[in-house]
């Protein structure tokens, strides 16, 4: 494994006096990547959601078809 | 049943339909004359200012006009049920989309050639520079509208059509923007645009070639 | 048998319209498909025009599958749908035109054919200034040029007066005379001299 | 042709498989991306010309890559949606097309950042810069498309019929963008290719490249699987999924 390029963790942070712009790409592209898994992830969910209401929503219409044939 | 009877009766179909809705195609024209003229007003009027900018400016508006235009191609068509009826007839498509594109030509492209002379006056072109912008939009314009086609046969059923027209297709317009400007930049030196001129040419051809089957395509999902 | 369909299931916007759907068109017959407001009629009737594919199931014209027979199954069929297909800015006489190249419809008298349509002396004015009615006999003049035996037609009685409702059904009568078969539905009851109307009752699923 | 593919095409048998393959990837493309900028960041000399600021290559070149890469894979599912009409892979472009406008956004992001020490500007009108912002247009369009129709269907189909248009114009307009940098502009200061780069420096960067793919891959599942879950939502076993999920939670 080569070695650590730098003396020391700041150092590492000042990135050579380019700090800002390297950890802004960085940190931009992971929070692009983490937003999209999330929003995904989050759209499946929904969709669960969506449909374990409309299946509560036709056993109630059963339910009252059902009264009515009684 | 062929392509040519259907090509043949949809185009007179269409060409009555353009003489008497003169709206269809006076608007797109009147839309390309307002923005020429705003650019002067925007930009600031001095003659060599405007001559440089001129290529860009005559395509960009020459661009949205035909777009502004085609929203309109199949719509009509649509809502009356008149597609539905050549989708369930399987009738020929390609001669229908084919005169249909070439009507739009007609009713969206052919009156910016008449009328690019108005240009030499409005932004001061050379006479090369003329010839040049006469010539690219002969060959530019029926570009413009089989790609504007293919986007109205896209977005027929969707309701909100023109904005996402726009969206979808001018991305496609960008390589014929840049060659027929530059095209007509070149001629405002007096170099010689042939080149530019025969890359314009090629596009055309590959746009003829493969535009009406995905136009056809397009048509038949949007109706069923 | 002309077209039969077999385990037919249609969904639009999540919601299944029929399911395990069986249906046969036999020769001289006419079919009536009827059903409560949105419970698939005019889905059913596009799914058998071919113009759109259902989720499941086949339909068969003569006995084979659409994917190999869609052809001459297009060029036997006369599919009239809700929309009356008439372009409003054109006379009923250039929609004829256009519609003849394009659906390769029989030469006739286009003036004689829409007089006994009782649209004498409205044949060269723009559809646009016509009822709805009248816009509809235009459309419905197609079934008296065309030679395709199975006419599917899509509420064929809505918007028109008594006179050319008595029209149509006479001609649908002949028609079935020479072995046609006709595919429809009405909000009416429908009532063909000489035929039997078979009824298909189409159950409205929540 | 291709029949050990049928199975693939029946939406329950492609959900399980994609299912498995997500828990698969998922977790690999993390470690592998994380390997890589670590390795990128920190254990790699600095570039005698850019200093540190060249490693933002190994966020921007795979991005860059793959924007294209994942523009071609979603044409490729287009293309075999229309022609041999196979339903999974017409729910496949509404799935890929947003990865692909998210890589696109990252490559120009980090273009933007790059360029920034490099040029003194956010935006230059660089060749390779237009032609990624024109990708990322072509991706919205995509996505537009997909949703602008009542019938999920025909947004599918439309969506498919653009992407492979897409992909037709993708080259003509690169070499088009290409052409009109040079009448323009000249050649840039810095040729923005990936500069000659020894090994101890090429290594993480082909790592992230593969990060990112794998990363494709795993969104790719999750995605296909919603819109799987969508698309059947009439069918019995999704009712069935639905029910084991929301008995899950409880």
């Amino acid at each position: 494994m080569p070695s650590f390029n730098f003396t020391s963790f700041s150092d590492f942070l000042a990135m050579g006096g380019y700090g800002f712009f390297v950890w802004l790409s960085f940190g931009g592209s992971i929070g692009a990547l983490l937003a999209l898994g999330w929003y995904s992830k989050r759209q499946q969910q929904q969709f669960i959601q969506q449909q374990s209401g409309r299946a509560a929503r036709e056993a109630r219409v059963r339910q009252q078809q059902d009264r009515e044939q009684v | 049943m062929s392509h040519i009877a259907v090509f043949r009766a949809t185009l007179e179909r269409e060409l009555k339909l353009l003489a008497r809705q003169k709206a269809d195609w006076v608007n797109p024209l009147l839309f390309f004359i307002i923005i020429l003229t705003l650019f002067p007003l925007g930009v600031g009027a001095k003659p060599n200012l405007l001559r440089e900018i001129a290529p860009g400016v005559i395509w960009i508006a020459a661009l949205l006009s035909v777009l502004l235009g085609a929203e309109r191609q199949f719509r009509q068509d649509y809502r009356d049920g008149v597609l539905e009826q050549l989708v369930a007839a399987r009738a020929p498509l390609l001669g229908y989309s084919l005169a249909k594109i070439a009507a739009g030509w007609i009713g969206s492209g052919l009156p910016l050639i008449l009328v690019s002379p108005l240009l030499a006056l409005f932004l001061g072109l050379s006479a090369e520079a003329l010839l040049a912008v006469v010539l690219t939009l002969l060959l530019g314009t029926p570009l413009l509208s089989l790609l504007s086609a293919l986007g109205a046969a896209l977005t027929l059923s969707a309701d909100k059509g023109g904005i996402l027209l726009a969206l979808i297709i001018l991305p496609l317009y960008i390589p014929l923007l840049i060659f027929a400007s530059a095209a007509v930049e070149q001629a405002g030196f007096g170099l010689n645009y042939q080149a530019q001129l025969a890359v314009l040419a090629a596009m055309l051809c590959v746009a003829l070639a493969l535009v009406p089957i995905a136009v056809q395509k397009a048509l038949k999902l949007n109706v069923g | 048998m002309l077209l039969s369909a077999r385990q037919l299931s249609c969904v639009r916007q999540d919601r299944v319209l029929f399911e395990q759907l069986d249906l046969q068109l036999h020769a001289s017959e006419v079919l009536q498909i009827a059903g409560k407001n949105g419970a698939g009629k005019s889905s059913l009737l596009r799914i058998l025009a071919g113009l759109c594919e259902p989720e499941d199931g086949e339909i068969y014209y003569q006995q084979l599958p659409l994917a190999q027979s869609a052809d001459d199954y297009a060029d036997n069929l006369c599919f009239i749908g809700h929309l009356a297909g008439v372009q409003p800015q054109l006379t009923a006489l250039e929609n004829l035109v256009f519609w003849r190249a394009c659906f390769a419809l029989k030469p006739a008298d286009d003036w004689a054919l829409l007089a006994t349509l009782g649209l004498a002396g409205l044949e060269d004015i723009p559809c646009q200034q016509l009822s709805a009615g009248q816009q509809r006999r235009v459309s419905l003049a197609r079934l008296w040029l065309t030679s395709a035996q199975i006419w599917i037609l899509d509420e064929p009685f809505t918007a028109l007066d008594q006179s050319a409702i008595a029209a149509l059904t006479a001609h649908i009568a002949a028609h079935c005379s020479q072995g046609g078969a006709v595919l429809l539905t009405s909000h009416q009851p429908v009532d063909i001299p000489g035929y039997a109307v078979r009824e298909f009752m189409l159950e409205y699923r929540w | 042709m291709f029949k050990w593919l049928d199975p693939y095409a029946k939406p329950q048998v492609l959900f399980a498989t994609l299912l498995w393959w997500q828990r698969g990837l998922m977790p690999l493309s993390i470690v592998v991306l994380l390997l890589g900028t670590i390795w990128g960041l920190g254990f790699t000399p600095a570039d005698y010309q850019q200093g540190d600021s060249y490693r933002i290559i190994h966020v921007h070149v795979p991005a860059a890559i793959w924007s294209m890469g994942v523009y071609a894979w979603m044409a490729i599912a287009a293309f075999i949606a229309l022609v041999w009409q196979v339903k999974t892979a017409q729910w496949a472009i509404g799935a890929i097309a947003p990865i692909g406008a998210v890589y696109t956004l990252i490559a120009l992001f980090t273009g933007a950042a790059w360029g920034k020490p490099m040029w003194g500007t956010w935006w230059v009108w660089d060749a390779r810069l237009t032609s990624e912002l024109i990708l990322l247009f072509l991706f919205l369009g995509v996505m537009a498309l997909q949703n602008a129709f009542a019938d999920r269907q025909t947004g599918d189909k439309a969506a498919a019929v653009l992407a492979v248009v897409g992909v037709v114009n993708l080259p003509i307009i690169h070499y088009s963008v290409e052409w009109w940098n040079t009448l323009h502009q000249g050649a840039t200061i810095t040729k923005f290719a990936k500069p000659s780069m020894d090994p101890s420096m090429l290594w993480p960067l082909l790592i992230c490249i593969l990060g990112f793919a794998l990363l494709f891959g795993a969104l790719t599942c999750l995605r296909l699987r919603t819109a799987i879950l969508q698309h059947e939502a009439h069918r019995p076993w999704v009712r069935q999924y639905v029910e084991e999920q929301q008995d899950a939670k409880l």
